[in-house]
């Protein structure tokens, strides 16, 4: 949880001689350094991506210079023309529902009925694939469409980075 | 030192041109600087106004057209002030005019120049929306209607020697590319800012979707698109596809209110009333199948005089009201949008439109900002000018005044009376060196057109699309062509507008015309500007007639566009019959009595007296009571903390000291007779006063609510009382407030209801204003405000934010939920619902304090009709226009100021006064005022002296000469009304320019093609 | 764009009195009655385009034989509209034309005029609305009693 | 009909608010200007019968009991979205925090409490330790063996010195290991020094969702003296 981190080390001033990052800002950064040299030319037919900002890393953490490198490291993985952006987006992107502790706290009807309008606007982008860089994102996004019988695949983003390595 | 006679106005929006007008007017010389290519500022870009739905442009027009001609205004356009030193009455200011590269001398405003420029840029004026060229107009009716090149995107300009397609082009040889920037250095007395505001930039608030999601669009945007100048000519097209709009939301507060994102605590005060504006005239545009409108709102603030009528009538029309603001504005299928919102059960709901309109807040005009750092004027947190209190207009520079949004987010008719008033504090300062520096106006010599035989011009008027979308204004001009003793026929786009009454000047001189007919909007609005133009093309300017063909024809016939064209060409059939008929007549004035009545001592008729004392006018300020100060005497302190007593008192000493001021306490008026320059009143004291201008500031009172729905106890519970009673607790100190346990206040007592559909505008500042300071006194104290919408309007919304910062607690009420008051066993009880919870709560509070409404004074009516002015339909006196005259009286040389013209706090009633007083001054400046022209007059050889018609006249204007027992008029007395002709057996008495074969003649075009039906006749 | 709810043209000849079109001769007061009408523009309140408005300094400048001269013209309606008692401008001349029209009334039914042609009433500068709805009251009751047949001077051109 | 539960408010006790006031400074709750725009937005709204305005609405009205009690607490996420475009910036995420920490330990949703008080012994999931480096080791063996180019992988733990350190939701390892190898790939092609930790390496955080300031706090600096204690000049979080 980037949040957890970063707002725990500053509401605590924890003492600490490293700076805190994302790996979704790191994830850009190699790509623009080509220390990561990726391909999208994998993705020939045309798979379509969406992305979910996760509210403890984007709106909470890093803001939209983080939901860009986000949206830059998949567009170079899968191919700008195959990436739908979701609406709204970015810093003030809807929350999945999964965060906070909702898919350990047990009220699983609240939990799913907050999830509607994610999974409505997920559904609208028609994307084949949501990308969710987020662990409790991706549990509750992977839930809500089995349980609103959604048609997306839901992964972590490192899944498509390795398919669109070069080595 | 000798002060200067003339004063610098900065900034020619509404405000600076206003005040300009009424300086020149007054007999001070004025350099207007406007940094735009031409003046009008933020009101050229509005597409209609409110309340009145007047057209902007409509109403502007006039009194740009009339500032860009007048003698005394020395207009600099693409100027802007560079420094200024000096003292009050002895300013040097160093203003740099930047190069317009059109020579202003020559341009006659063809548009070759911009026909021919290659290089295509951005329209600021259409914000953005539509495209112009590098050389272009700022807008079609533009004053000065000259080109400009625009040097940053002119490709000559920035590669000397490559384009200059418009030198070529230009028929005139009017570009001149080495135009250069000039320095102005000016001697003036005072200076009056009025520099405006820029709307709020929503780009950095992304949940809004502005900048990011097709068809989202600020409040400015919307009206260009609504405009017939705008991009899409007055076809309301959304920005994506050019398709028309059947659904759109207007999301309020955006940029106001809201101390996060967009760090504007204020309210911008006017935004609820244009987006209501907009909704209903976007109704009015959307061909078939209507158009349904949405608007997202937190309080509905239509605070001003007429406002809350409209927000009623716009509910009737079926603009839709949602009392929930919106979090974000998300695109749904082809460039539709979606919104969420919360309904008032609190349910989430979710609705899509086509368009969504921003109403975007009011900032300090970006470009003044460096501007008033050379002045040294202070801003205030919110980034305004900071005016001082109990003087609104005046900054913290001597010398310096301010008027306009630069002070404080304000609707026009404030503006305009800030102007009025700005101008009033610069005539006192400058009062011994008036007309010391102005021109008097020469005309031509006037063409003796009695000989000739008539030659009649008409002129039709498209006015944008407002006639030409019903009238079909071609086919009238080619009717009226063939109208006899018609030799000239011309239609045009706006017939108001500078350069087609200069045409019409040259079309006069060219063609001899010696009659002018004009078909476009009303007389009473437009004549005076027309009748000049025929005095400058040399002719006499009552061989003139107008034909109505838009507010009563094109308007009221919106769906027969076949008979309205049909009337139209009667209507010009009409006014041409009549003007044949017409003769030259004389320029007859009425001399100036030197001195002015002032009716009501309260805060406004003080500072009226005072204001013209100051200039050395004479006052007589009449008081019914014994003493002064009227109904501020019960006033604690105004909105801004100030307490009113001591500045009452000063005023009073003022006032009783003056030399020039004449107190008449216990007095009333008994009766008035007279005319502008020339009024005399007769007082309860025996005395009989004669005055050239009468200020009427008769004040108010508070309603008490002693029985019906709103009484809440008042009158039979101790502690139950209206804001004035608890004011009177707080001047007397009174200590026992402190013991408090809870208070309530109930808002909207009184106000807003069927029998008074009016909002008293005052009340929720003064009922937060008294909440604070029982905070003040003990902030253990529970209160609770019960509102129907918060009006803190502008910058008093601090007052609000502060109340609820306090703990003071809100719960909003509706007619249909009312608070119930009952008294148990002396203990009061109020039983509230709380729309948010949807719950019953029960209070029981130790102190129940009622906002009531403002009401009209009950002799208000008595006493206008003494002065033939009129009475609102609220009871409030009626002004000439809600809009741009709000302190004249139809009737020529009477003014309002005060709780009379409507509710209004302290700071309000003062600059009221103080541009009343202005107004006056512009009379009382001079020796002599224009009379009627139009009078009576009698044919000796018809007149059996039979005397019936001076039993008539209201003005003893007609009476028997004893010599020739013939009636004689006196041309001094007469007013026109033609009671005498239509009494007149014999058809001796005839009116000028209205006798009777001219009224026939017009009833015989009235019902030319009227053919006799079958039955034939009995 | 077609007329909604009017036939076009006027009472042309020989159509019957149905779809005919009354012709409405009106003398407004400058300074409320036809400051009414330009509210009533202002406001968008829509009324029937029979009435011609010529505009009069007051009321009471409107003498009968302007009245009866428009009955001659052919005019099947005749509306005079000044201020409100006590309103004028000139202070009395609404009161002059009160009593005037008063005696002209009765006379005119005298003549088998019928009532309803010759209308009067007042509107100040703040009623729109009721100016409208005035208009919509007179064009409706000419309407009812079809074509003028009595007083009209009949140019017969061979 | 309106819920005939008629609030007395005779006199008005907000003592809840009052402690969230002191405990935030700034949180300006009075402020409220009951514009409905944050329930607009949540997608908490209409679930236990609260929204963010309501629930505010409880707590400037003194219903303190209402508020302690209701598990809206639980359906808000604390995402703050509300806070984003609230004219007044009023967080209520951070409210709810507040009152979640309020909530005794036994009365907190139980799996949540359990993931925090794992995690203040080693991760959320409770697996050893060691167990976290053997999967590690053994999963990056099956690769190196039979995924051809991988035959070099690293997954080093431990590592002192090294340029990045990267913390591992600690679901992987327990659930699903093989989800664990695509960020080893990531880093081995761009050539990082990186390494894990094999102490307090669970990168969850559920203390702060308990709103238990504590905990949260205790977890935190756990995790910045082992990366501290590895002298990594970076600390990455994943995924």
């Amino acid at each position: 949880m980037f949040y957890a981190t970063l707002e725990g080390l500053r509401r605590f001033n924890i003492p600490h001689k490293f700076e805190f990052l994302s790996i979704i800002s790191l994830y850009a950064q190699w790509i623009r350094e080509g220390r990561l040299k990726v391909d999208p030319s994998w993705n020939n037919e045309g798979l379509k991506f969406t992305v979910q900002d996760p509210c403890k890393l984007v709106r909470q953490g890093l803001g939209d210079r983080v939901a860009d490198d986000l949206r830059f490291t998949i567009k170079k993985v899968v191919g700008e023309e195959n990436f739908i952006e979701p609406w709204p987006n970015r810093s003030n992107n809807y929350c999945c529902g999964g965060g906070g502790g909702a898919l350990q706290s047990g009220f699983v009807k609240n939990r799913r009925d907050y999830g509607k309008i994610k999974f409505e606007q997920l559904k609208r982008t028609g994307a084949d694939v949501v990308i969710t860089p987020c662990h409790n994102c991706h549990g509750q996004i992977m839930d809500i469409c089995d349980f609103y019988k959604g048609k997306w695949k839901t992964t972590h983003l490192w899944n498509w980075i390795v398919k669109a390595l070069k080595r | 030192m000798n002060p200067k006679g003339s004063v610098l106005v900065v900034g020619a929006g509404i405000a600076g041109v206003q005040a300009a007008l009424d300086l020149a007017d007054g007999g001070y010389y004025v350099h207007l600087v406007e940094r735009r290519p031409a003046i009008g500022g933020g009101m050229s870009q509005l597409d209609k106004t409110f309340p009145t739905n007047d057209c902007s442009a409509c109403i502007l027009s006039p009194k740009l057209v009339e500032c860009g001609r007048h003698l005394n205004i020395n207009l600099l356009t693409l100027s802007e002030l560079v420094s200024i030193d000096g003292e009050p009455g002895d300013f040097r200011a160093v203003v740099r005019q930047h190069p317009r590269y059109v020579d202003t001398g020559k341009c006659i405003a063809c548009g070759l120049c911009a026909e021919k420029c290659p290089k295509k840029v951005k329209n600021e004026f259409n914000m953005g929306l539509s495209e112009r060229k590098a050389a272009y107009l700022l807008y079609p009716q533009a004053v000065p209607l000259k080109y400009a090149i625009d040097s940053k995107n002119c490709i000559w300009l920035n590669k000397p020697g490559r384009c200059g397609a418009c030198a070529k082009a230009c028929p005139a040889g009017a570009i001149n590319f080495d135009d250069a920037p000039k320095d102005h250095l000016l001697e003036v007395g005072a200076v009056v800012l009025a520099p405006g505001f820029s709307p709020f930039d929503p780009s950095a608030l992304d949940f809004t979707g502005y900048g990011r999601v097709p068809n989202v669009v600020t409040s400015m945007e919307f009206e260009r698109l609504l405009s017939p100048s705008g991009p899409c000519l007055g076809h309301m097209e959304r920005t994506s596809d050019h398709k028309e709009p059947k659904r759109i939301a207007w999301l309020q507060c955006v940029g106001s209110r809201d101390i996060n994102k967009a760090c504007h605590g204020y309210c911008s005060s006017v935004c609820c009333m244009y987006a209501i504006k907009q909704a209903v005239i976007a109704k009015e545009h959307a061909t078939g199948g209507g158009l349904s409108a949405h608007i997202f709102f937190m309080d509905m603030r239509t605070h001003g005089k007429g406002f809350e009528g409209y927000y009623n009538r716009a509910q009737t029309d079926g603009v839709v009201f949602h009392r929930s603001r919106v979090h974000s504005v998300i695109p749904g299928k082809d460039d539709n949008l979606i919104i969420r919102y919360a309904d008032e059960h609190g349910k989430a709901a979710e609705e899509e439109f086509d368009l969504v309109v921003l109403s975007v807040g009011l900032e300090l005009n970006r470009n003044a900002i460096s501007l008033m750092d050379k002045l040294g004027v202070g801003f205030d947190s919110d980034g305004f000018i900071v005016t001082a209190p109990f003087a609104p207009v005046s900054t913290n520079r001597p010398g310096v005044f301010v008027c306009g949004a630069a002070s404080e987010p304000k609707d026009i008719p404030q503006s305009v009376v800030e102007a009025s008033a700005a101008a009033l504090e610069a005539e006192r300062l400058l009062a011994e060196a008036r007309w010391s520096k102005t021109k008097t106006k020469e005309f031509p010599p006037e063409r003796d057109v009695r000989p000739e035989p008539p030659r009649i011009g008409v002129f039709v008027c498209h006015c944008g699309i407002n006639i030409s979308s019903v009238v079909d204004v071609k086919a009238v001009t080619e009717y009226a062509k063939g109208l006899p003793n018609v030799v000239f026929a011309q239609d045009n786009l706006f017939t108001c507008s500078q350069d087609t009454i200069n045409q019409m000047s040259e079309t006069i001189r060219r063609e001899r015309l010696n009659r002018v007919v004009v078909a476009s909007c009303s007389p009473r609005t437009h004549e005076p500007l027309f009748q000049e133009t025929l005095r400058e093309a040399g002719i006499n300017k009552y061989l003139f007639e107008m034909a109505n063909i838009r507010d009563q024809d094109s308007w009221v016939h919106r769906d027969a566009p076949k008979m309205a064209t049909l009337k139209a060409k009667d209507l010009v059939r009409m006014a041409v019959a009549k003007v044949r008929g017409d003769e030259p007549l004389p320029y007859n004035s009425v001399p100036v009595t030197r001195a002015a009545l002032v009716v009501g001592a309260g805060v406004a008729g003080m500072t009226a007296a005072l204001s013209l004392a100051d200039q050395g006018f004479k006052v007589h300020l009449v008081e019914r009571k014994d003493r002064l100060w009227g109904h501020a005497r019960k006033f604690y302190r105004t909105w801004q903390g100030d307490e009113v007593r001591p500045y009452l008192e000063d005023m009073s000493r003022a006032i009783e000291s003056h030399s020039k001021i004449e107190l008449h306490l216990n007095t009333t008026i008994e009766d008035a007779s007279g005319s502008v320059g020339q009024f005399k009143t007769s007082l309860s004291d025996g005395s009989l006063i004669e005055h050239g201008v009468a200020i009427l500031a008769i004040g108010g009172e508070s309603f008490k609510p002693r029985q019906g729905k709103w009484n809440y106890l008042y009158g039979r519970n101790p502690n139950v009382h209206t804001l004035l009673e608890l004011d009177k607790r707080f001047i007397e100190g009174d200590q026992d407030l402190k013991g408090l346990g809870q208070a309530v206040f109930i808002h909207c007592v009184g106000s807003r209801v069927p029998e008074r559909p009016y909002c008293s505008r005052v009340c929720c500042t003064h009922a937060i204003d008294q909440a604070l300071k029982l905070k003040e006194l003990n902030p253990e104290m529970d209160i609770f405000m019960l509102y129907r919408d918060i009006r803190t309007y502008g910058k008093r919304e601090r007052l609000y934010q502060e109340a609820r910062g306090k703990g003071i607690v809100f719960v909003r009420y509706d007619l249909e939920h009312l608070p119930e008051v009952r008294d148990e066993g002396g203990r009061l009880l109020v039983r509230a619902h709380d729309p948010v919870l949807d719950r019953y709560i029960n209070l029981h509070p130790d102190l129940l304090v009622l906002a009531s409404a403002v009401v009209p004074r009950d002799d208000m009516g008595r006493l206008s009709k003494l002065y033939k002015c009129a009475v609102g339909a609220e009871g409030f006196l009626l002004e000439a226009h809600m809009k741009l005259r709000p302190v004249d009286f139809a009737t020529e040389g009477v003014y309002l100021a005060g709780l009379c013209h409507y509710p209004k706090p302290i700071d309000e009633t003062i600059a009221q006064a103080k541009a009343a007083a202005a107004r006056a001054a512009i009379v009382l400046s001079k020796e002599a005022v224009p009379a009627e022209g139009v009078t009576a007059q009698v044919n000796p050889a018809k007149c059996t002296g039979c005397a019936v018609c001076t039993q008539v006249c209201p003005y003893s204007a007609i009476n028997i000469d004893p010599a020739t027992a013939k009636a004689v008029v006196n041309v001094g007395l007469c007013k026109g009304c033609g009671a005498c002709v239509a009494s007149c057996r014999s058809d001796a008495a005839s009116l000028k320019n209205l006798g009777n074969e001219q009224i026939m003649a017009a009833i015989e075009a009235a019902t030319e093609d009227v053919v006799i039906g079958p039955e034939g006749l009995v | 764009m077609e007329d909604k709810n009017l036939q076009s043209g006027t009472n042309l000849a020989a159509s019957p009195t149905a779809n005919w079109e009354p012709r409405i001769v009106a003398f407004l007061c400058n300074w409320c009655s036809y400051a009414g009408a330009d509210l009533a523009g202002v406001s968008r309140f829509q009324y029937p385009p029979n009435i011609r408005i010529i505009r009069v300094p007051c009321s009471g400048r409107v003498s009968a034989n302007m009245i009866l001269d428009a009955l001659k013209a052919g005019a099947d309606g005749v509306l005079v509209s000044g201020c409100h008692p006590g309103d004028c401008h000139y202070i009395s001349g609404n009161l002059h034309a009160r009593r005037r029209f008063g005696l002209l009334k009765n006379f005119l039914e005298f003549l088998g005029i019928e009532p309803g042609r010759i209308n009067f009433s007042w509107v100040s500068a703040s009623e729109g609305e009721q100016f409208s709805e005035v208009v919509k009251k007179v064009t409706g009751r000419v309407k009812a009693l079809g074509p003028t047949r009595r007083l009209v001077k009949e140019i017969r051109i061979d | 009909m309106p819920d005939e539960k008629r609030l007395d408010l005779g006199k008005l006790r907000t003592k809840l608010k009052k402690h969230i006031e002191s405990a935030v400074p700034g949180i300006n709750i009075d402020y409220c200007l009951t514009c409905g725009l944050c329930a607009s937005g949540c997608p908490a709204t209409d679930i236990e019968g609260l929204d963010p305005r309501k629930f505010l609405r409880l707590l400037v009205l003194g219903q303190d009991e209402e508020i302690l009690k209701t598990n809206w607490i639980y359906a808000c996420t604390m995402c703050q979205r509300c806070k984003y475009a609230c004219p007044m910036g009023i967080d209520v995420g951070r409210i709810v925090y507040e009152i979640r920490g309020m909530r005794p330990k036994e009365q907190r949703p139980k799996n949540l409490q359990r993931s925090c008080d794992l995690q203040k012994e080693s991760n959320s999931t409770g697996i050893p330790n060691e167990d976290f480096v053997w999967v590690v080791g053994d999963v990056l063996q099956e690769v190196r063996n039979n995924e051809p180019g991988w035959a070099n992988l690293a997954a080093p733990i431990d590592k002192a010195g090294a340029m990045y350190y990267l913390n591992q939701n600690a679901k992987e390892p327990t659930v699903e290991p093989e989800e664990m190898v695509p960020l080893w790939k990531i880093l081995g092609a761009a050539g990082i020094d990186w390494t894990y930790s094999s102490k307090w390496w669970d990168g969850a955080n559920y203390c702060l969702f308990t709103g238990d300031a504590m905990d949260w706090e205790m977890t935190v600096r756990r995790q910045a003296e082992v990366v501290d204690g590895l002298g990594c000049k970076y600390y990455i979080n994943t995924e």
